[in-house]
C-alpha cells in the first residue's frame, strides 16, 4: 500500500541499475540525509552528537569496511581493531610530520597505510579459510596491538604511551582537539561516513563487488571464471582495511581526542564483528542498523533506571546492560540469521501488501 | 563470436569435413591420481572446433576429472594437453578461463546470494576493464561499461527464456532454471570451448528437450565448440558429433555416436560385465 | 646479531640446564591448561559444529560459581558439587534457548550466538559474584599447594608445583574419561554418529537435542577442571577469559574435532612460546607471548591447511 | 519464544524512554554540588576498582548524612561506570559534564590523557590523585590538572631511596641488579626514563619485564626470567588482576619478598593476600593510612556502612584501596571548601573548584580536624606544583594484613622535578599551539 513500485517503470538500464531504483526509496533516504544534516545539527544537544552520533558514525564506516570484508567476500576477521589502530596511528604521526596539512586529508591519507597493511595479513587468505581464517586474523590483531606499545616512534615517543591529538583547523574551524565543538566534529564525520558509503555503494554494484561476492558464494566457481582468487581477496582486504583505518583515525581524532594501544583490542573488533553480523552480512544499510544497535541501545539503556525512578547502582546498570545486550545478540540471532537488513526487507514486503497479509 | 567458428555456422554432417577441421584441444596420454588413487590413465582423444563432443561412462569413470584436468583445476601427472596448436602448461584455473574456457557443473555452482541477471553479469568480469577509481565514481566510464555489457547479458537472458526471473535471486529457483542460469553465466563468458557438466541431470522430460535445443543453438548460432558429459544416452546420441567413453578412469572407446553404440567395451562396461 | 639469534639461545640451554629444564615444565603446564581449554572447544564443535566462543567465560563462570558458593559458607565439596550442577543447568538452558532454536544455520552465526552468550554470562557473574578477582580454594578441595624444588648441580634447582603437578594429572584423567566414554558408552557412540552426520544419526534414533545438552555439561565439567587449576595460578576473574583466547592457536593446531589433537597443540604452544619468549623474547624487548602462538599457528597453517591431524583436502567440484 | 518477545518488546520500550531521557535531559537543580565518580566495578580492572569506588563514595555519603554536605550545602554523589574502558570513560564525561560537574576523578590513565585538554576548555578541573600524566605537575602549562600528592617519578624515585637506605646508602647501589616489572602500557611504561637515568647515576643494573595487557594472569614467562636474572630486588608497577599473579608468582619462584616492592596501585590487600603465606614480607609504597583506626572511618562506618547507605562491608574499611579512595574524597571535599571559602558561594563551579584545588593546604592540623590525622602526609598545592612531591611511605604485609614499614621518605625532588618541567613542554610543544596559562593564582 505505501511502499510499492508498481507503475514505476524503467526504460532504459541505466534507471534500471540506479542506487536506488524505487521512488520510495529515494525519498527515505533524502528524508535521512535531511535529518543528518539539518535537523539533528539544529536540534540535538552536545551529548547527543558526541556521545551517540559520532560514535555511531564512526562505528557504522568500520562496520562498513569489515562488510566488505567478511559480508562481501566472505573472509572472517577478528583483527578490524588493529587495523582501525594502524590508520589511528599513521593519522597521528602524518599530523605530526606536516602539522600545517589538512588534517582530514591526513585521516584520509592513514587508510592507506591501513590498507598496505591489511593486504599483508590477508596474504594467508589465499590458503586458509573459515574459521581457521578467523584466528590468523587474530596474530594480526595481537602482533599490531604489541607493535603499537613498543615502537616508541609510533607515538613520538611520548611518555604517556599514547597518542593525543593536537589542535587542527581546516577551512578557519577547528575540527580536532579539545576546542573543536562537537558540531564541527559532527559535520567531519557525517561527510566522511555518508561519502565513503556512497563511494562503496558504487564499487558493490559493479564488477570489482561482483568478484568479492563471487569469491563469497563459491571460490572455486568464480576462479574458473577467470577471478583470481589472490587478487581479489587482497583488494577486499585492502579496501576493508583502508574504511576501518579511517574509521579508527577519525575515532581518535574527532571522538576520544586521545587513545592508548587498548583502544583498538580485541574488544574493538568484537563489537565492530557484532555490528556487522546483526546488522546484515553484505549490506551497507546493515552496516549502519548494527552501529545503532550495539552502540546507541546500551547509552540509552543507562539513562532508563533514573527515569523511571529507580535507583540503580551504575554498576548494576552495567552488567544489566551486558545480558540484555547478549540476550539480544541470541534473540535477534535467533529471529532473523540475516540480520536487520533482512528484517528490514520483511518489513517492506509487509508495507508493499499491507493492509492485507499475503 | 569467434571469427572462425562463425563462418562454419552450418553444422556438417560429413565425417571427412570434420576431419579437416582445426584442432581444438588435444588430450595426449594423460594421467591423474589423488595420493595412490588412479583417477585417469593414459588417456588421449581430441576436440575439434565447432563440434558437440560428448565424454560418457559409468559413475566414477573419470569424466569430472577430466573436464577438471582440461580448465586447469586438477594438473595431471602426466601427459599433455595441446590447446589451440600450443602445448599448455601448467596453469591456474583463472589462465584457462581468459584462454577462453567456460564450463558448466555438474551440482550447480551459481552464487546463490546473487540475483540471476547478476550472475550471468559476473560471466561478463574478464572483459570489464574499469578500475577501482571509476568503479567508485560510477557516473561515467564504470556505468557505460556495465550498460554496454548489460546489453550483450539481456540478449542471453532473451536467448535462454529467462526474462522473468531476471532479478530473482538464484537461490530460490527451480532446479531446472538454475542450471539454465548457469548455462547463461557460461555463455556470457563467450568461450571457445563451453564444457558441460551433466547439463540435464535431474531434470523432467520437456525441460530436457528445453535444454537440447539451447545446446544446439549455442553451437549452431554462435559455433561455440561444446564438451558435455551426460549419462542419458538419447540425449548424448542426438546431440553430439563425436563420443569418447571412458570406464574406471581408461578410455575404452572414441568416435561418432552410432559406432561407440555398437562396440562391445562399452555395452560390457554399461551393463557391470566384470573385468 | 645473527650470533643472538641462532647461537646463543642454545648456548643458554645448555650452560643452564636446570632452567631450561624449568622452562620446560612451565611449557609444559601452560600446554595443559590451553589444552584443557581447547579440549571444551573441540567437545561442542565435534558434536555440534558451534565454535564456541563461550568457553573462556564457561571457565571465568565455573570457578567464580565455585568460590562464590564457598565465600557464602557452602563447605568446599558441597559448592563443588553444585558448581556441577549448575554448569548442567547452564548446559540444559544453552541446548534449549540458544542451540535447538538455531540449528542448521552456518558456523558463523552460531559463533556469533556463542559471543552473544559470552555477553551474557559476564553480565550474569558479575551481577551475581561481583567483579573482584576471588582466590581460589583449592586448599579447601584437598588440593596440593606446596612445591618441591630438586637440587641439580652447584647452583641448579627445578622447583615443581603441587598444583601444576595435579593439573596434568587432572588433564590425563580427564582426557583418558572422555575417551573412555566416547568409546565404550552408548551415550558416547551416539555422540560420535551425531558428530559424523546429523541426519543420519536422527534417522537411527539418536535425539540431537539430549546430545547436545550432554555435550555442553561434558564441555562444563571441562571448564570447572580448568577453572580450579587456573585460578589456583593466578586468581578467578573476568580477566582470564583473555586467556582463553590462547585456546585458539592450539585448536588450530590440532584441528576442531580431534581430542588427541587439543593435547598436543596445546603443548606445542606450551613449549613453544615459553622458549621463544625466555630465549629469543628478549631480543626484541619481551612480552611477545601475546602474539607469539597466532603467529606459530599461522605459520603453521601455511603449510598444513588442514592442521596437525586433519587429512589431506581434495577440492572438488 | 515468547519470552524473547517480552524481552525484545521490553527493550524497545526501555530504550524509547530512554531516548526521550536523553533529548530531555535537564540541567541539575542547583543546589547542591555535583561530584560524578568515574569508576569501574566490572571489567578486568575491577579487582582494584571497587574498593577505591567504595571509599570515595563512602566518605562524601558520611559528609552528607553528618554534615549535611560541605558548607550546608548536600553533595550530589553520581557513579558513571567506566570499565576501566576509554570510549565509556569519554561517554560518562558528556553525559556529567552538563550537569555542572565540579571535578573529575578518572581513575585510568587512558581517560585522564583524554581528559587533560578538555579540562581547559569545558572549565572543569581533572584530578588524578597519584596516576596520569606525571607532567601535570608543572602548574603552569596544566593549570586544570592536579595530581597530588605524588607523580610515578616521584614514586620511582621513593623505590630506588628506599632500596639505597635498605642497602646502607644510595652509593651502595653500584653493581646492583633491579628487575622492573611492569604492566605494558603508557602507565607501566611512564617511570622508566626515571628509572634509567637513576640507574646511571647510582651504577645499577635495570631489567624489564613487560607483562601484556592480556597476559596479566599468566607471568610465568616473565618470572621464569625473573629466576634466571637473579636481580637483588625487584619493582612493580602493576594493575588490577595483575598484582596477584605476579605476588603469587613470585612466591612460587622463591623470590625474597621483602626485595620485593610495588608502587602504590600494587598495594592492595587482596593484591598481596593472593600470595598467601609466602607472601609475607611483600612491599609497596603508600601514601593512605594503613587500617581503619581513624575517627572519621568510624564515622564512615557509623553513618553510611550501617546505615545501609552502601555496598561496601564493614571489612574492608582501612584496606589500602578502600582508604586511597577516602583521600581521593577528602581532597575532592577539602578541595570544594577551600572553593567556598575563596568564593563565598557555596553551589561552585568548576572554575571555582579549581581555585580551590590550587589553593588546598592540608596540614597536620586539619587532617586532625577531619579525624585524619595521620592518614595522609599534610600535602599543599602550589600554582606552580600541582603534584607537591610529597613524602610517601613502605608499608608490609604481614601475611594478614599491611603495617608501615618505613618513615615518610621525601621523593629525589631535585631530580624529578627538572624532568617533569621537560615533558611538560615537550607536552605543550606536541601539543600546539597550547594554551598559555591565563587562570590567576588563589596563593
Amino acid at each position: 500500500m505505501f511502499y510499492r513500485e508498481a507503475g514505476q517503470f524503467k526504460t532504459s538500464y541505466k534507471a534500471d541499475q540506479a542506487l536506488l531504483p524505487i521512488l520510495q526509496d529515494r525519498i527515505g533516504l533524502a528524508v535521512i540525509l535531511l535529518t543528518a544534516f539539518v535537523l539533528i545539527p539544529v536540534f540535538a544537544n552536545d551529548f547527543f552528537l558526541t556521545s551517540i552520533m559520532i560514535p555511531f558514525l564512526v562505528f557504522a564506516l568500520a562496520a562498513i569496511g569489515l562488510n566488505v570484508l567478511t559480508g562481501f567476500c566472505g573472509q572472517l576477521s577478528l583483527g578490524t581493531g588493529a587495523f582501525m589502530g594502524v590508520g589511528a596511528y599513521a593519522a597521528y604521526k602524518l599530523t605530526s610530520i606536516f602539522p600545517d596539512a589538512n588534517v582530514i586529508l591526513m585521516v584520509l591519507l592513514s587508510g592507506v597505510f591501513s590498507a598496505a597493511i591489511g593486504a599483508v595479513f590477508g596474504l594467508p587468505s589465499l590458503r586458509i579459510k573459515g574459521l581457521y581464517l578467523a584466528v590468523t586474523t587474530l596474530a594480526a590483531q595481537f602482533f599490531l596491538e604489541w607493535c603499537f606499545i613498543r615502537i616508541p616512534w609510533l607515538y613520538n615517543y611520548n611518555a604517556s604511551g599514547a597518542i593525543e591529538i593536537p589542535r587542527r583547523e581546516v577551512f578557519g574551524v577547528i575540527v580536532s582537539g579539545a576546542e573543536a565543538t562537537p558540531i564541527a566534529r559532527y559535520f567531519v564525520v557525517l561527510s566522511i561516513t555518508a561519502g565513503i558509503a556512497y563511494l562503496m555503494a558504487n564499487v558493490l554494484r559493479g564488477r570489482i563487488g561482483r568478484s568479492w561476492m563471487m569469491i563469497r558464494d563459491m571460490d572455486i566457481a568464480a576462479e574458473l571464471m577467470g577471478i583470481r582468487p589472490l587478487q581479489t581477496k587482497l583488494m577486499a582486504f585492502a579496501v576493508s582495511s583502508f574504511i576501518c583505518g579511517v574509521a579508527g583515525a577519525m575515532m581518535v581524532f574527532f571522538w576520544l581526542n586521545a587513545a592508548e594501544p587498548s583502544s583498538y583490542s580485541i574488544r574493538l573488533s568484537f563489537q565492530i564483528l557484532f555490528m556487522v553480523i546483526l546488522g546484515g552480512l553484505g549490506s551497507l544499510a546493515g552496516s549502519f542498523l548494527g552501529a545503532a544497535f550495539i552502540w546507541i541501545l546500551p547509552v540509552i539503556l543507562k539513562f532508563v533506571p533514573g527515569l523511571m525512578g529507580i535507583d540503580m547502582a551504575a554498576e548494576t546498570v552495567e552488567h544489566a546492560t551486558f545480558m540484555i545486550v547478549g540476550a539480544l545478540i541470541i534473540f535477534f540471532l535467533i529471529v532473523e540469521p540475516h540480520g536487520f537488513a533482512r528484517l528490514w526487507q520483511i518489513g517492506k514486503q509487509k508495507l508493499r501488501v499491507w493492509p492485507f497479509p499475503y | 563470436m569467434n571469427a572462425f567458428a562463425l563462418d562454419t555456422t552450418t553444422a556438417p554432417s560429413d565425417e571427412t569435413v570434420k576431419a579437416e577441421r582445426e584442432l581444438l584441444l588435444r588430450v595426449d596420454n594423460v594421467s591423474l591420481s589423488f595420493g595412490g588413487v588412479k583417477a585417469i590413465t593414459n588417456i588421449s582423444f581430441d576436440i575439434q572446433k565447432g563440434e558437440i563432443r560428448a565424454i560418457i561412462g559409468p559413475n566414477g569413470a573419470g569424466k569430472t576429472s577430466m573436464l577438471n584436468v582440461i580448465n586447469g583445476f586438477y594438473h595431471p601427472q602426466e601427459g599433455t594437453i595441446t590447446w589451440q596448436g600450443q602445448v599448455r602448461r601448467k596453469m591456474k584455473p583463472y589462465e584457462a578461463a581468459s584462454q577462453g574456457i567456460a564450463r558448466t557443473f555438474q551440482n550447480v555452482a551459481l552464487f546463490k546470494g546473487m540475483t540471476t541477471l547478476d550472475n550471468i553479469m559476473s560471466g561478463r568480469s574478464l572483459k570489464m576493464h574499469r578500475n577501482f577509481f571509476w568503479q567508485m565514481l560510477w557516473r561515467g566510464p564504470a556505468e557505460k561499461e556495465e550498460i554496454e555489457h548489460r546489453r550483450k547479458v539481456e540478449d542471453i537472458i532473451d536467448f535462454l527464456e529467462i526474462q522473468a526471473i531476471r532479478k530473482t535471486p538464484v537461490g530460490r529457483l527451480s532446479y531446472g532454471l538454475q542450471k539454465r542460469v548457469e548455462l547463461g553465466r557460461a555463455l556470457a563468458m563467450e568461450p571457445d570451448l563451453l564444457l558441460l557438466d551433466e547439463p540435464m541431470a535431474g531434470m523432467n522430460l520437456e525441460e530436457k528437450e528445453d535444454m537440447s535445443r539451447f545446446i544446439l543453438d549455442v553451437n549452431q548460432e554462435f559455433g561455440t565448440t561444446i564438451a558435455l558429459i551426460e549419462h542419458d544416452m538419447g540425449v548424448v546420441m542426438d546431440l553430439s558429433d563425436r563420443v569418447v567413453v571412458l570406464d574406471y578412469g581408461k578410455k575404452i572407446a572414441d568416435g561418432p555416436p552410432e559406432e561407440v553404440q555398437a562396440n562391445q567395451d562399452v555395452i560390457d562396461a554399461y551393463l557391470g560385465v566384470s573385468h | 646479531m645473527l650470533y643472538d639469534i641462532f647461537i646463543d639461545p642454545f648456548v643458554q640451554m645448555y650452560e643452564m640446564p636446570d632452567f631450561f629444564l624449568q622452562v620446560l615444565w612451565e611449557g609444559f603446564v601452560a600446554g595443559i591448561l590451553y589444552a584443557l581449554i581447547a579440549l571444551g572447544f573441540v567437545l561442542i564443535f565435534k558434536a555440534s559444529g558451534v565454535f564456541n566462543f563461550a568457553q573462556g567465560i564457561m571457565v571465568v563462570f565455573a570457578g567464580l560459581t565455585l568460590v562464590g558458593l564457598n565465600e557464602n559458607g557452602v563447605p568446599a565439596y558441597l559448592a563443588l558439587l553444585l558448581t556441577i550442577a549448575v554448569m548442567g543447568v547452564l548446559a540444559y538452558g544453552v541446548e534449549r534457548v540458544v542451540m535447538r532454536p538455531l540449528v542448521n544455520q552456518p558456523e558463523i552465526i552460531l559463533l556469533m550466538a556463542t559471543i552473544g552468550l559470552t555477553y551474557f554470562l559476564i553480565g550474569f557473574g558479575e551481577f551475581v559474584f561481583g567483579g573482584e578477582p576471588k582466590q581460589m580454594i583449592a586448599e579447601q578441595l584437598g588440593l596440593p599447594t606446596g612445591s618441591t624444588a630438586f637440587e641439580m648441580g652447584e647452583r641448579g634447582l627445578i622447583i615443581l608445583q603441587h598444583i601444576d603437578i595435579a593439573a596434568a594429572v587432572i588433564a590425563v584423567v580427564m582426557v583418558a574419561a572422555l575417551g573412555v566414554f566416547f568409546n565404550k558408552t552408548r551415550i558416547g557412540r551416539a555422540l560420535r554418529a551425531v558428530a559424523d552426520d546429523h541426519q543420519a544419526a536422527l534417522s537411527v534414533g539418536i535425539s540431537l537435542n539430549q546430545i547436545w545438552a550432554i555435550v555442553w555439561f561434558a564441555a562444563g565439567l571441562v571448564a570447572l577442571a580448568t577453572g580450579i587449576m587456573w585460578g589456583a595460578r593466578s586468581d578467578v576473574s573476568f580477566a582470564l577469559e583473555i586467556v582463553a583466547f590462547k585456546a585458539l592457536p592450539v585448536l588450530i593446531l590440532g584441528g576442531f574435532t580431534s581430542i588427541p589433537g587439543a593435547i598436543v597443540g596445546g603443548l606445542i604452544i606450551g613449549f613453544g612460546e615459553k622458549i621463544g619468549e625466555l630465549y629469543w623474547g628478549g631480543l626484541v624487548g619481551g612480552g611477545i607471548e601475546s602474539w607469539l602462538a597466532y603467529i606459530i599457528a599461522l605459520i603453521f597453517l601455511l603449510f598444513r591447511p588442514q592442521g596437525l591431524f586433519g587429512e589431506r583436502i581434495i577440492e572438488r567440484i | 519464544m515468547r519470552n524473547f518477545k517480552q524481552l525484545a518488546l521490553g527493550t524497545a520500550v526501555a530504550a524509547g524512554v530512554g531516548l526521550s531521557g536523553i533529548l530531555t535531559s535537564a540541567v541539575q537543580a542547583q543546589d547542591a554540588n555535583y561530584v560524578p565518580l568515574l569508576t569501574y566495578r566490572t571489567g578486568p580492572y575491577a579487582g582494584s576498582g571497587i574498593p577505591i569506588a567504595n571509599g570515595m563514595h563512602d566518605y562524601l555519603a558520611m559528609l552528607n548524612a553528618r554534615d549535611g554536605g560541605i558548607g550546608g550545602v548536600k553533595i550530589e554523589i553520581e557513579e558513571c561506570e567506566t570499565g576501566y574502558n576509554a570510549q565509556k570513560g569519554v561517554e560518562c564525561y558528556e553525559a556529567t559534564k552538563g550537569k555542572g560537574a565540579v571535578v573529575y576523578n578518572p581513575y585510568s590513565t587512558g581517560i585522564t590523557l583524554q581528559l587533560i585538554p578538555k579540562a581547559g576548555v569545558d572549565k572543569v578541573p581533572v584530578l588524578s590523585m597519584g596516576y596520569g600524566l606525571s607532567a601535570a605537575a608543572v602548574g603552569n602549562t596544566f593549570p586544570w590538572i592536579f595530581n597530588v600528592p605524588d607523580t610515578y617519578w616521584d614514586g620511582a624515585s621513593v623505590v630506588i631511596k628506599y632500596i639505597g637506605e635498605q642497602e646502607g646508602g644510595l652509593e651502595n647501589l653500584k653493581g646492583k641488579k633491579i628487575g622492573y616489572i611492569f604492566l605494558d602500557a603508557g602507565y607501566g611504561r611512564e617511570p622508566i626514563p626515571l628509572l634509567e637515568q637513576l640507574a646511571e647515576k647510582y651504577g645499577f643494573e635495570l631489567l624489564k619485564y613487560p607483562v601484556p595487557g592480556a597476559e596479566m594472569q599468566n607471568q610465568s614467562s616473565q618470572w621464569l626470567n625473573v629466576r634466571r636474572d637473579r636481580p637483588d630486588y625487584m619493582v612493580m608497577w602493576g594493575w588490577g588482576a595483575m598484582n596477584p599473579t605476579a605476588v603469587k608468582e613470585a612466591v612460587k619462584i622463591r623470590f625474597p619478598m621483602d626485595k620485593f616492592i610495588g608502587v602504590w596501585w600494587s598495594a592492595g590487600d587482596d593484591d598481596a593476600a593472593a600470595g598467601g603465606e609466602g607472601a609475607k614480607g611483600y612491599k609497596a609504597l603508600n601514601f593512605s593510612g594503613v587500617g581503619s583506626d581513624f575517627p572519621a572511618l568510624d564515622d564512615i562506618k557509623k553513618h553510611v556502612i550501617d546505615a545501609g547507605q552502601s555496598s561496601t562491608d564493614a571489612e574492608s574499611v582501612g584496606s589500602t584501596l578502600y582508604n586511597r579512595g577516602v583521600l581521593n574524597s577528602v581532597i575532592i571535599a577539602e578541595g570544594i571548601r577551600t572553593a567556598q571559602e575563596l568564593t563565598g558561594k557555596k553551589v561552585i563551579t568548576g572554575e571555582d573548584m579549581r581555585m580551590g584545588l590550587e589553593a588546598l593546604n592540608l596540614d597536620e592540623a586539619r587532617l586532625k580536624e577531619l579525624g585524619l590525622s595521620g592518614f595522609a602526609h599534610p600535602m599543599k598545592v602550589t600554582c606552580e606544583d600541582h603534584a607537591g612531591s610529597h613524602p610517601v611511605f613502605v608499608q608490609e604485609w604481614d601475611g594478614k594484613k599491611w603495617r608501615q614499614a618505613s618513615d615518610w621518605i621525601e621523593p629525589m625532588t631535585d631530580i624529578v622535578r627538572p624532568l617533569l618541567e621537560a615533558a611538560a613542554a615537550e607536552y605543550a610543544e606536541k601539543n600546539a599551539p597550547w594554551p598559555a596559562r591565563t587562570e590567576p593564582c588563589p596563593n
